[in-house]
């Protein structure tokens, strides 16, 4: 396994008021090159456990394997490399761009941090290679993240990324701010690119059908515990926990005639 | 896979125009800035000697704003003394704001505790009126010009660490200072590159306003006697060597009097429009 | 309930808070005392003490113990409420200060009646009018107004309207022969108690151009506060669920947009009373007032620097109480503060 | 030509056009750009766009909330047209006849008054007693499935969950008792499940009400199981009209196609997703003809040329050259 996280607890404490626990005994694993969904609604969990897989927070007990390496105790040059194989996508393109870089330098500074391209001219080649491929005109390199669309700014985000090479890249919700138009954008290419590159994804959202066209396999999280895991299959066609089924049942569906019954069987229920 | 180019999107801020009230306040400022700068190589040597025979003349063609009471000339007391006054202003906001953003940036980079007691400190600095506190310190050290400056500088923090911290923090919070740690970016680049561009722009609204108000507390300073001392021509002192005058010589008293108004108000409007340049809704319309 | 829990926490950090600003206050004042050029000794017995005399200063002030002692020894004197003593009066700080108390509380209070009375409702129609030529001119009066040195416009003001006009009386607190015995020091207060009424109005008349021009340059803050506050709250999305509502703009602006501006306006107001016992040394020395600021304005021109320490330590302590008491008036106006002071590190 | 059920219509729009003024800039932005539609009593219809479509300006246009956007047109309500009623007479229609629920149930709460005077503060402006708007505001809280309703009147808003927040909101929009209930993106800001109740609710009111709905969302799955109608409108005009079976069906318009084809489907495993290429136009950059033109997969000459009418296609109102008998 390439990362392994195992039963980890946390919980957050807003002195006088008592402490909440966020996260009871969370574990699962990721393989090199797999897709994982983490799917959970508000509450649940999801952003703690980002949060601790990004070693931005350490759990308080339980563990957080990477390749062999404990990802809250990693310090200095361990860190480092941690930092240079595990990539994150944020939630919100309009925030998380540093608004004073251009996007050379918001896909370049990885490249930079890391020492991986010492002069500023093969950054350049590898920043305007990497637009490429993430379906982004390199010409548009000078300027700055508020000229760009929602979604063009997830494909810069996603650039960032992906420029230093990483085997995992951590997704937090990263299309739940987009239209609906351009949200397949942004999937079908994180999508390509976990072929293309043997990326694996952890995918965190709170909608099932997004996940459903991404990952293999799938976490479902409720009040900070997992509820059920399992491959994608299993999940949606064989949900065995009542949570998930609720879940799955709630998602809106495109078609007036399904969606109508649904609503109709409901109130004959109730 | 197509290339997108970026075609759409949020437009580029318009620039507005400068109103003709606008250019007036930032003429007015230059002009007080040019008189600071060059006023004392043109004021008559006249100004440093008395002449009693020629005491509390009233304005006239010779003397604009007519002579105080060693029989000076008012006019260019005051172009000289816009010296000292600002000088001593400007330099009593950069030191201050120095201090500021350095326990600023402290506070928001360093550990839990360490933000915690220097946001208490900042309190009891914000609790204590920095008049009296300054005065107490510029009493202390002996009433002087420098004494008041010292004084200021070391009260005047408080406002500037608060405002720039919490800015700080709120900029911390935001996304892309935590895709900059993903991407394990030093801490130092993280707060030169990330944290302190993004936050540093209210402290230029903030300056002007702060200028226009350090130039009222120095010269109330000098008018209670712990600033500059006479015959030094910065203005509050000059009102407070005039003060007997107000019923026969107004003018000793109302033109230094004006002298620190129009410059107080000239950069409090200059804070205004930088202000409202940044968020036009402060502005109506 | 965890609400009584976060109440009492709030104020034991408000408490704890205020204390800690006290001792604050207290290490500055002793910084300064330290800073004061020459023999402290000397300072303190005075400029024609004996060499007796000083050496009996010395032995009581613990001049020659090491400087840690010397702190915790004035700390001490600090709780036991000696502020030190005059130069000039030989009387204590606290004893000279409690006889013209009274006076400077009354000119503040004067003066944050007006500054509120004036403030509050330029600010809300200003607000609501942005853009408007009532805001205009009210944005630039608070900037012309809040520009002007008090002290000056104290002096141009005595001149016009007491000298030229003869409107108000030129300076002092009552007329020769009109002042009602005194009691609390306060002259308003003390022609109440004697219930007479002509004294009162003299002070009153007396009072009015103090208390104006002490109130202007604070009020333009505060106008300027509760405007940008004002114009932040009618921007906000809740204000356009109450215009749904069908209400008329009065009760957005009184029943809901105010309410939600008042509390910057709440703390302002609370460090404005401490500041305005520090400008009424301005505004006390030109109107011949008697009261603190006048007590600081003659302590610093005869050089008696000791009642100048005394007088920061006892203005600073004055205002961390009323920074206590708006803290308190804020947690029974807003019942968000709980989640203001605590909510938000939660993921 | 407007397909809507055989009952009067409620609310008829002709000719709506929104322009926002600029800083600094004498000539508006159009976000609304001339369109039409109506409502019939009792009609439940979803106006469908991506952000920056102009859908929630409409949305604010009809109850005149935005105080800077300057209206052009008709709006038809019961036969008056409010836009050229004075701002105290249309203060009269807001709440009372004409409601409207938010995105965000957090931000469009008063966090200083307690749920119970907000709710009841709709009929409290319109001078009915305390008691008798108290008494009113608990029963439809109670309608609304709000638990321990009585208890909790004297509540703060920040004291409530998300959904309870909605449910509050909805309440404020009802107790008025109005004939059409403009909701702004309701469930946008909710989790799946909280977002099923609420539409449930929704769906449960205004039928028991027979209460006129306007649903406004960028979801085109949201709606499906709810509206009876569906207008997709897409950088300011509105491009496509018809009941919701038929749009859903046979989508006409190129982009309504794009929208239904790219809602990630739950009940079916796709090898790729469909994405609409390219961004929505800004509002001060729309490109010339059809604003779509750029994204569309079937722009022909014409479409980059010339604006396409809203015109009638078999039951439906289209506004697409391909549908244009002339133009085909």
């Amino acid at each position: 396994m390439l990362l392994t996280v195992d039963r980890i607890n946390k919980s957050y404490s807003s002195f006088p008021n008592p402490p909440v626990q966020v996260l009871h005994d969370v574990s699962f694993s990721l393989a090199p090159g797999q897709a994982l969904g983490l799917v959970g609604e508000s509450g649940s969990g999801k952003s703690t456990i980002a949060k601790c897989l990004m070693a931005l927070a350490a759990p308080e007990s339980g563990s957080i394997l990477y390749d062999g390496m404990d990802v809250s105790k990693a310090r200095g040059a361990e860190l480092l490399r941690f930092r240079r194989e595990v990539q994150m996508v944020f939630q919100d393109p309009y925030g998380s761009l540093n608004p004073r870089m251009s996007v050379e330098e918001l896909i370049g500074e990885g490249l930079l941090v890391h020492k991986l391209e010492p002069t500023a001219a093969r950054r350049r080649e590898r920043v305007a290679e990497i637009m490429r491929t993430v379906g982004l005109n390199p010409d548009d390199m000078v300027r700055f993240p508020r000229s760009f669309s929602g979604g063009q700014r997830q494909r810069i985000a996603i650039a960032r990324a992906l420029v230093i090479g990483p085997r995992i890249l951590v997704c937090d919700e990263p299309v739940a701010a987009l239209d609906v138009s351009v949200q397949a954008q942004v999937i079908n290419l994180l999508r390509d690119m976990q072929r293309k590159l043997g990326l694996a994804i952890v995918f965190i959202a709170h909608d099932l059908a997004v996940v459903r066209h991404l990952c293999d396999s799938i976490v479902v999280l409720h009040k900070g515990r997992v509820v059920e895991a399992g491959p994608r299959a299993d999940i949606f066609e064989r949900p065995r926990e009542a949570y998930t089924q609720a879940l799955l049942a709630a998602v809106p569906v495109p078609d007036p005639e399904i969606g109508r019954a649904r609503r109709e069987r409901r109130h004959v229920l109730t | 896979m197509t290339t997108v180019s970026a075609m759409s999107g949020a437009p580029r801020r318009r620039r507005l125009a400068l109103s003709p009230f606008d250019t007036a306040v930032i003429v007015l400022v230059c002009v007080l800035l040019l008189a600071a700068v060059f006023g004392p190589f043109f004021a008559p040597d006249s100004i440093y000697t008395s002449d009693i025979a020629n005491s509390l003349m009233p304005p006239s063609a010779a003397n604009w704003f007519g002579t105080d009471d060693q029989g000076r000339d008012v006019f260019w007391r005051l172009v000289a003394g816009a010296r000292t006054t600002l000088l001593s202003s400007f330099l009593v906001v950069t030191l201050y704001s120095l201090i500021g953003v350095t326990i600023a940036t402290v506070a928001a980079a360093g550990p839990r505790w360490l933000d915690e007691a220097l946001m208490r400190l900042t309190d009891i600095g914000l609790a204590l009126p920095s008049m009296i506190v300054a005065l107490g310190f510029a009493a202390a050290m002996g009433p002087s010009l420098k004494s008041a400056i010292i004084a200021m500088a070391i009260t005047g923090w408080p406002t500037t660490a608060r405002l720039l911290r919490g800015i700080m923090r709120q900029t911390m919070e935001s996304q892309f200072v935590a895709g900059a740690q993903v991407l394990g970016v030093s801490r130092w680049r993280l707060m030169t590159k990330h944290v302190l561009p993004n936050s540093l722009d209210v402290l230029i609204v903030k300056w002007a306003g702060d200028i226009g108000n350090t130039v009222l507390v120095l010269a109330s300073l000098s008018f209670i006697g712990v600033g500059a001392q006479p015959p030094s021509p910065e203005w509050g002192a000059t009102i407070a060597g005039a003060r007997g005058y107000v019923s026969t010589a107004w003018w000793t008293v109302v033109m230094p009097g004006a002298a620190v108004a129009i410059t107080s108000i000239a950069f409090g409007l200059l804070g205004d429009i930088i202000q409202v340049r940044r968020d036009p809704s402060l502005g109506g319309n | 309930m965890t609400g009584l829990r976060v109440y009492s926490w709030f104020l034991l950090r408000r408490l704890g808070l205020a204390a800690l600003t006290l001792w604050g206050l207290a290490s500055l004042v002793f910084l300064m005392v330290k800073l004061m050029p020459g023999d402290e000794a000397q300072m303190a017995a005075g400029a024609d003490a004996s060499a007796v005399q000083i050496e009996a200063v010395r032995e009581r002030l613990g001049l020659d113990a090491p400087v840690i002692m010397q702190y915790l020894g004035f700390l001490g004197r600090i709780l036991r409420g000696d502020f030190g003593t005059s130069n000039v009066t030989l009387q204590p700080v606290l004893s000279d200060l409690s006889v013209v108390l009274p006076s400077t509380f009354e000119l503040v209070f004067f003066a944050m009646v007006i500054n509120l009375t004036l403030a509050i409702p330029t600010g809300i129609v200003a607000a609501y009018r942005s853009g408007r030529t009532f805001d205009t001119i009210c944005r630039i009066a608070a900037v012309t107004l809040g520009g002007m040195p008090a002290f000056w416009l104290a002096l141009v003001l005595q001149y016009v309207l007491g000298s030229l006009w003869r409107v108000v009386p030129i300076s002092g607190q009552a007329s020769f022969g009109m002042a009602a015995p005194v009691v609390t020091g306060a002259p308003t207060l003390d022609a109440v108690v004697a219930g007479n009424g002509a004294a009162f109005i003299d002070a009153l008349h007396h009072l009015i151009l103090p208390a104006a021009v002490l109130a202007i340059l604070f009020s333009t803050q505060i106008f300027r506060a509760l405007r940008t506050g004002l114009l932040g709250v009618l921007k906000s999305d809740f204000i356009m669920a109450v215009r749904a509502k069908g209400a008329s703009s009065s009760r957005m602006l009184v029943r809901h947009a105010l309410p939600n501006s008042l509390n910057p306006v709440l703390t302002l107001s609370g460090t404005q009373a401490g500041a305005m016992i520090g400008s009424a040394v301005l505004v006390e020395t030109v109107f011949a007032r008697k009261g603190i600021g006048a007590y600081m304005f003659n302590a610093v021109a005869q050089k008696d620097t000791f009642a100048v320490l005394g007088s920061v330590m006892f203005i600073g302590a004055v205002v961390c109480i009323m920074n206590l008491l708006v803290d308190i008036a804020q947690l029974l106006v807003d019942p968000r503060i709980r989640s203001a002071q605590f909510g938000g590190s939660r993921a | 030509m407007f397909p809507s059920k055989t009952q009067k219509p409620l609310v008829e729009v002709r000719g709506l056009s929104v322009d926002m003024p600029l800083a600094g800039g004498k000539d508006g932005l159009r976000i609304v750009d001339n369109i039409d539609f109506s409502i019939a009593v009792g009609e439940r219809v979803a106006l469908v766009g991506e952000s920056g479509s102009g859908k929630s300006v409409t949305a604010r246009a009809v109850m005149r909330l935005d105080p800077v956007a300057r209206l052009s047109g008709k709006i038809d309500f019961e036969g008056r047209d409010l836009l050229t009623l004075s701002e105290k007479e249309m203060r009269h229609y807001r709440g009372s006849s004409i409601a409207m629920v938010f995105q965000d149930p957090m931000s469009f709460l008063d966090p200083l008054m307690t749920i119970g005077d907000q709710v009841a503060e709709t009929l409290r402006i319109r001078g009915i007693g305390r008691v008798e708007a108290r008494k009113r505001a608990l029963s439809v809280l109670d309608e609304l499935g709000v638990d321990r309703a009585a208890e909790r009147l004297g509540s703060y808003p920040h004291e409530f969950s998300g959904g309870m927040r909605q449910r509050v909101v909805l309440a404020m929009a009802l107790v008025g008792e109005p004939k059409l209930l403009i909701a702004d993106e309701p469930t946008t800001a909710l989790d799946v499940r909280v977002q099923d109740q609420v539409l449930d609710l929704l769906d449960d009111v205004s039928t028991r009400r027979g209460l006129a709905v306007l649903f406004i969302t960028h979801d085109l799955g949201v709606v499906a199981g709810f509206a009876e109608r569906v207008m997709v409108m897409y950088s300011g005009r509105i491009v496509e009209d018809g009941d919701v079976h038929a749009v859903f069906k046979d989508p006409k318009h190129p982009y309504t196609r794009g929208l239904i084809r790219a809602v990630p489907r739950i009940d079916q495993d796709l090898e790729e997703l469909y994405a609409i290429p390219g961004a929505p136009p800004a509002p001060m950059a729309r490109p010339a003809g059809c604003p779509f033109n750029p994204r569309c997969s079937d722009a022909f000459d014409r479409c980059r040329a010339e604006l396409p009418a809203v015109l009638p296609v078999t039951g439906e109102r289209v506004a697409c050259h391909l549908h244009d008998r002339k133009g085909a």
